[in-house]
């Protein structure tokens, strides 16, 4: 069995705004494994993105975690100090952002940008770091390192900086990457790029990834394992064909059905998702699908527990109730339920 | 980059044609006939048309712009009316003092507020941005000759620590003594301007730390003071390049009622003596020499800003 | 899709170019040109949807902004419903401006905020002066029900409903004076994919309904194939392939279209997907005019 | 979660206890300064048996050279530094709303002549000028109000422009442009209505500085003449009395600060209120 990198564990976040407080991550457990690649899906609003800032203990005011545990190589990182933070941002856990335009500092050239985070978190000499920075941008694919190392970020194309996030991310060899979106703010042809990338960090067993999307496409082309968040909540955990092939929970349903069908025919009628999502400010009660789902019911007024569908599968809906045990029954008889 | 500095400079040339325009038509609309500051009392009617001749003051108004446009440009600004000494030599005679206390007072204000500024806009709201922000805000909306006065009373009057007037004391020749007289006004327009570079440069601080690349760095491991001192120091110093281009016609005028308080012998009180004495050749003159300073201070701000800020050098952001 | 070469041409767009002065010289001259639209042509026969895709850059909301005559053209006409609208003044274009509608981007920009939607529906039938006075809050209620909203939105303000309904309020407002054509700018893609749907369903039941015609642009190819009869793609200010929807993603032709529908991340696990690379326009490929390459499949090559 | 600009504002001005004291104090010396001519003692009565006496029960203020009742005359002299304060504000800011919203609407060549335009104006030395002019002109309530309104309406056009050019690539404008809305009609209906929080701003912002300008007018004796009393000018008299009644200098000056530094507070407390706040994600 693979070894366990990250565990989450009841996390909660809440920003305080004026009208009260958006509870944007409602209790979220879930673990990593070493070197796997994981999909986390959700709409806006789902708590996909605050989950994986909560993780690096980024949240700022007024945005505030109030509860729950992380866990990283078996270390329990809730109530670190700011310091020991900083040791493993960047260096086990690094990040890549949305959106590549803002993400580097406009006056400070590529090189200057990368070879500061190298020489913090490796002590590398500065010719050293420089050589270093060079070789970590060819391996992602931008040409001419030596010459473009000089250049300012404007000089970069969209692509051609999230390539140099990315590059910058993997500088310290960290053990998690966790990429927020890292693809929406892109042409769908630098996105294919970019997810290339990706794919072989997949097969890279010293970094796990932690992928955050709103398309399906790119979980299905990039994960080995995807998290469906809605409401602040996980709906449904599954292996990526679990996911596609055997969805158990309706958000999942809906979601996979509202996009159109490869090869169908124009004109096939979209199946959507009737509705809004829940207002976090004022969550409904129980499930927070409740208001959209088609299969609703009395029982869903409560929220249901986490049944265990198969290996590595689980999901949040009372419809499982009937066929299958819920996780804490199957981890109450020794069994492996993950988390 | 090139371009930039020759359309900057193109750009000056219309504007300081129509500055100049403004004060040869204030001089012209100014009440009062100028040839009457050489009429003796035995003076004939022709006696007078003459000097009117010679002055130039019978042709078309467009020439006689043109005519003093060239003694302008050749150095002449005329000559005042009430002491009759050539304007362009009252101008330089006094720029040294005002030079010096200003320039003296907008480097210290500088100096002060870049630490003030970023230390408050980094620490927002908490106690310390409180009391520096604050402070500011009293700075900003405190009258200076009030200022002037309090400062008066308490260490010259009341504490005798200071001279409360003038730039030295009568039979001294000290540099001492100079700047024994110009730690008041000093440090009354100090204050008036470290206040709005501190707001200023406060607000340029704390817009910096809602940007995404600083929010970008923390998630890189970064501390917040390398942040601000790696990061968001070059994006707050750069705009104060524009501030202090915009503060080149300050330089000349904007201590005049200061001056006057502190009866500092400046330009400032130069202007103030002469509006008190309507002499408007020393008037247009200090005009027009402070818009030129602030127009040339503006373009040199705009070419060391594209110079400054890779962006624009490669033309990639009009500024 | 074959009976659509039947329909009537109602939008037909010949040689269309808008280029913007990128940087000008000292005399306001300009030095340096950005040729957003480079000479396109297509026809949107009456009763249709017309996607059109591209990248960022590529000029399609150019285009549908050229339709809308928010710019004035630099060369080229614009024919609809056989009138040429390249030349005609503000002021004979008023009827036009009724009979063409728009639906933009962005939910949160599209609809003014100091304005309720009594207010923003009954804008276009105040400029246009339809359904006067009683009639009118009660047109405006109609056509919320229409979309899915209720009467007693009404009197609210865009900030008390979601993306989702806002579009829905653009949708409104732009049936609200009959139009015949609507240029879709992006309508869906600030949109959550549930949400999408909705907006989706909603655009084709009222096509199928009033007999709308649409110009859809957009850069979700998937949605745009469920969406348009026909589809042209554009690369760099310029059409490089026109087809119908099925034909274009079944048997693209031009390796930029090819390099596109290669991009597309297909939410399908299984899915073995052979990503095409494309370099940019190839030497001999330098601005090739449309031919037919077979019926109805226009494509920019060479024979 | 929802809610509009104006809820925003209220509930940032109540949050904030500067704000509250600034409204305090505005609205006291407002209604004072109106309320003026109740005041028992006419400001211009002359005592000379009581000559500058320091603050006591029947003067509050003490007294100045001329045994008049200090606090009267502070009174009125809020008067014209407010009056001065409001009729300025008012009158840029409807020069620099027009030059704003046309320079920015209509852009090109317009554009570029009223920027020029406004240019010249930021390059002359506006005090000097404001010294000029009143001495040019009779030093009238009026005529200070006109000129500094002429030497203030800069600011204002700026910052009008920049957000006309914002909101005219708004999707709502552009939406109204193509159903053939007029180019009055989109101005009136969608440009003017969302420009109200920068103007109020900018107009809090000139009110702070008009009277600023004013008060040193008179301090230098341009201003309006006396016998007629304003802060600037009883400053500019109580020089010559400083070192032995300095609280003839107190009074006015703490009086012109407690104003301006309420209005500067006011303005960027509606910066705030004003700002879109993140409601959503």
């Amino acid at each position: 069995m693979t070894e366990r990198l990250l565990t989450a564990r009841d996390l909660r976040v809440s920003f305080h705004t004026r009208d009260g407080d958006n509870q944007a991550v409602r209790g979220v457990s879930f673990h990593i494994d070493a070197g796997e690649t994981v999909g986390i899906v959700g709409e806006s609003g789902s708590g996909k993105s605050v989950t994986a800032k909560a993780i690096m203990s980024l949240i700022q005011p007024p945005g505030e975690v109030i509860g729950g545990e992380i866990e990283f190589r078996g270390e329990n990182l809730t109530g670190l100090s700011e310091r020991k933070w900083r040791k493993i941002r960047g260096n086990q856990i690094a990040m890549v952002f949305q959106d590549p335009m803002t993400s580097l500092n406009p006056v400070k050239k590529i090189g200057e940008q990368m070879t500061e985070v190298i020489r913090r978190h490796r002590g590398l000499s500065r010719d050293a770091a420089t050589e270093e920075a060079i070789r970590l941008l060819r391996e992602v694919g931008i040409p001419e390192p030596e010459r473009r190392i000089r250049q300012y970020p404007h000089e970069f194309s969209g692509g051609m900086r999230q390539r140099v996030m990315i590059a910058m991310a993997l500088s310290c060899q960290p053990e998690l990457l966790i990429a927020d979106e890292p693809t929406t703010a892109l042409d769908v042809t630098i996105q294919a790029q970019i997810l290339e990338l990706f794919k072989r960090l997949k097969d890279n067993p010293d970094t796990a990834v932690i992928l955050i999307t709103h398309d399906l496409g790119v979980v299905a082309q990039v994960c080995t394992r995807v998290i469906v968040m809605y409401g602040g909540m996980i709906m449904e955990e599954a292996p990526v064909e679990d996911i596609f092939y055997r969805p158990q929970h309706p958000y999942t349903i809906g979601l996979l059905r509202s996009v159109p069908k490869r090869g169908g025919g124009t004109r096939e009628r979209l199946v959507p998702i009737e509705g809004t999502p829940p207002d976090l400010l004022d969550p409904p009660p129980g499930c927070p699908f409740i208001t959209r789902c088609p299969h609703a019911m009395d029982k869903c007024k409560e929220l249901p527990p986490m049944f265990h569908i198969g290996p590595g599968h689980r999901s949040l809906c009372w419809l499982a109730e009937k066929d299958h045990p819920t996780v804490a029954d199957v981890k109450a008889e020794g069994e492996d339920a993950d988390v | 980059m090139r371009q930039l500095i020759v359309r900057r400079l193109l750009q000056a040339i219309p504007m300081l044609f129509v500055v100049s325009v403004v004060c040869f038509g204030m001089i012209k609309l100014a009440p009062g006939d100028p040839v009457l500051s050489f009429v003796t009392p035995n003076m004939h009617a022709e006696d007078i048309e003459r000097i009117r001749h010679n002055l130039g003051l019978d042709q078309p108004a467009y020439v006689q712009y043109l005519l003093w446009l060239k003694e302008c440009l050749s150095g002449n600004l005329g000559y005042s009316l009430v002491n009759h000494q050539p304007v362009l030599d009252q101008i330089v005679d006094r720029l040294p003092a005002t030079v010096g206390l200003m320039g003296i007072s907008i480097a210290l204000a500088v100096l002060l507020a870049i630490p003030l500024g970023m230390i408050a806009g980094a620490n927002r709201n908490r106690w310390i941005d409180k009391l520096i922000n604050l402070i500011a805000y009293i700075g900003i909306s405190v009258p200076l000759f009030w200022l002037a006065i309090l400062f008066i009373y308490l260490f010259a009057i009341k504490l005798h620590w200071l001279p409360s007037m003038g730039m030295r004391t009568i039979g001294k020749e000290s540099a001492l003594d100079v700047v024994k007289h110009g730690i008041l006004p000093c440090a009354v327009l100090t204050i008036g301007f470290l206040a709005s570079y501190v707001r200023y440069i406060r607000s340029g601080t704390i817009g910096q730390f809602k940007e995404e690349y600083v929010q970008i760095q923390y998630a890189f491991g970064s501390k917040k003071s390398t942040v601000l001192f790696r990061h968001v120091m070059k994006h707050v110093l750069l705009p104060i390049i524009t501030l202090l281009g915009m503060s080149m016609g300050d330089l000349v005028t904007g201590a005049l009622v200061t001056e006057t308080v502190f009866s500092w012998p400046g330009i400032g009180s130069l202007g103030m003596t002469a509006v008190r004495g309507m002499d408007y050749p020393v008037i247009m003159g200090i005009t027009l020499f402070s818009a030129v300073l602030l127009i040339l201070g503006n373009l040199a701000a705009d070419i060391l800003y594209g110079v400054a800020d890779p962006r624009i050098k490669s033309g990639e952001v009009s500024s | 899709m074959s009976e659509g070469a039947e329909r009537k041409v109602l939008v037909d767009v010949r040689n269309l170019k808008k280029h913007f002065s990128k940087s000008k010289d000292l005399w306001g001259r300009t030095t340096e040109v950005l040729k957003a639209v480079d000479g396109v042509s297509f026809q949107i026969r009456r009763g249709e949807t017309f996607g059109l895709v591209g990248e960022s850059g590529s000029g399609k909301s150019t285009v549908g902004r050229c339709l809308l005559r928010l710019y004035d053209y630099t060369d080229g006409e614009v024919r609809f419903d056989g009138q040429d609208l390249t030349k005609l003044g503000e002021k004979q274009l008023k009827p036009f401006r009724r009979r063409i509608q728009s639906i933009f981007q962005d939910p949160y920009s599209s609809l003014n905020p100091g304005m309720n939607v009594l207010e923003l529906i009954g804008e276009p039938m105040n400029i246009h002066g339809l359904y006067p006075g009683d009639e009118r809050k009660e047109a405006v209620a109609t056509l919320l029900e229409r979309v899915g909203l209720k009467r007693e939105h009404l009197y609210r303000y865009p900030h008390e409903f979601s993306g989702g309904q806002r579009q829905r309020i653009s949708i409104a407002r732009a049936l609200s004076v009959r139009p015949d054509f609507v240029v879709c700018d992006e309508p869906i893609s600030a949109l959550d994919v549930s949400v999408q749907a909705q907006v989706v369903n909603m655009l084709e039941d009222l096509q199928s309904e009033f007999g709308l015609t649409y110009l859809f642009v957009a850069h979700d190819l998937s949605m745009v194939r469920h969406i348009s009869d026909r589809i042209g793609v554009m690369y760099r200010g310029r059409l490089v392939e026109v087809a119908d929807s099925d034909e274009l993603y079944d048997n693209p032709l031009h390796p930029y279209t090819k390099a596109l529908l290669s991009a597309i991340p297909v939410p399908d696990p299984h899915a073995v997907s052979e990503r095409i690379a494309w370099t940019g326009e190839t030497a001999d490929s330098e601005a090739h005019a449309l031919r037919e390459a077979s019926p109805g499949h226009f494509v920019a090559l060479p024979e | 979660m929802n809610r509009t600009r104006w809820q925003n504002l209220r509930s940032e001005l109540l949050a904030n206890k500067f704000g509250i004291v600034a409204i305090v104090i505005l609205a006291v010396f407002t209604l004072s300064a109106i309320f003026a001519f109740l005041s028992p003692i006419d400001p211009n009565q002359l005592d000379v048996t009581a000559k500058l006496q320091s603050p006591n029960a029947k003067h509050w203020f003490g007294t100045d050279d001329y045994g008049r009742d200090y606090f009267t005359r502070a009174l009125y002299g809020g008067r014209v530094s407010l009056l001065v304060g409001f009729a300025s504000m008012i009158i840029a800011t409807g020069i620099g709303v027009v030059i704003g919203v046309v320079s920015g609407y209509f852009g090109g060549r317009l554009d570029n002549l009223l920027m020029r335009i406004l240019e010249v104006f930021l390059s002359i030395p506006s005090f000097l000028v404001l010294l000029l002019l009143s001495v040019f002109l009779h030093p009238s309530v009026g005529n200070i109000i006109v000129i500094i309104a002429l030497l203030m309406w800069m600011n204002i056009a700026r910052i009008v422009r920049a957000e006309t050019m914002s909101l005219k690539t708004r999707e709502y404008v552009l939406y109204a442009k193509a159903s053939g809305q007029s180019a009055f009609g989109i101005v009136s209906k969608h440009i003017l209505p969302n420009l109200v929080p920068v103007i109020i701003v900018g107009a809090t912002n000139n009110i702070a500085s008009a009277i600023m300008m004013e008060s040193s007018l008179s301090f230098l004796g341009f201003g309006v003449q006396p016998p007629n009393a304003t802060w600037g000018s009883m400053l500019n008299n109580a020089q010559g009395y400083v070192a032995y009644a300095p609280h003839l200098a107190l009074f006015p000056g703490l009086l012109i600060l407690l104003t301006v530094l309420s209005f500067n507070i006011l303005g960027d407390i509606l910066r705030v209120g004003f700002e879109p706040k993140l409601g959503r994600r």
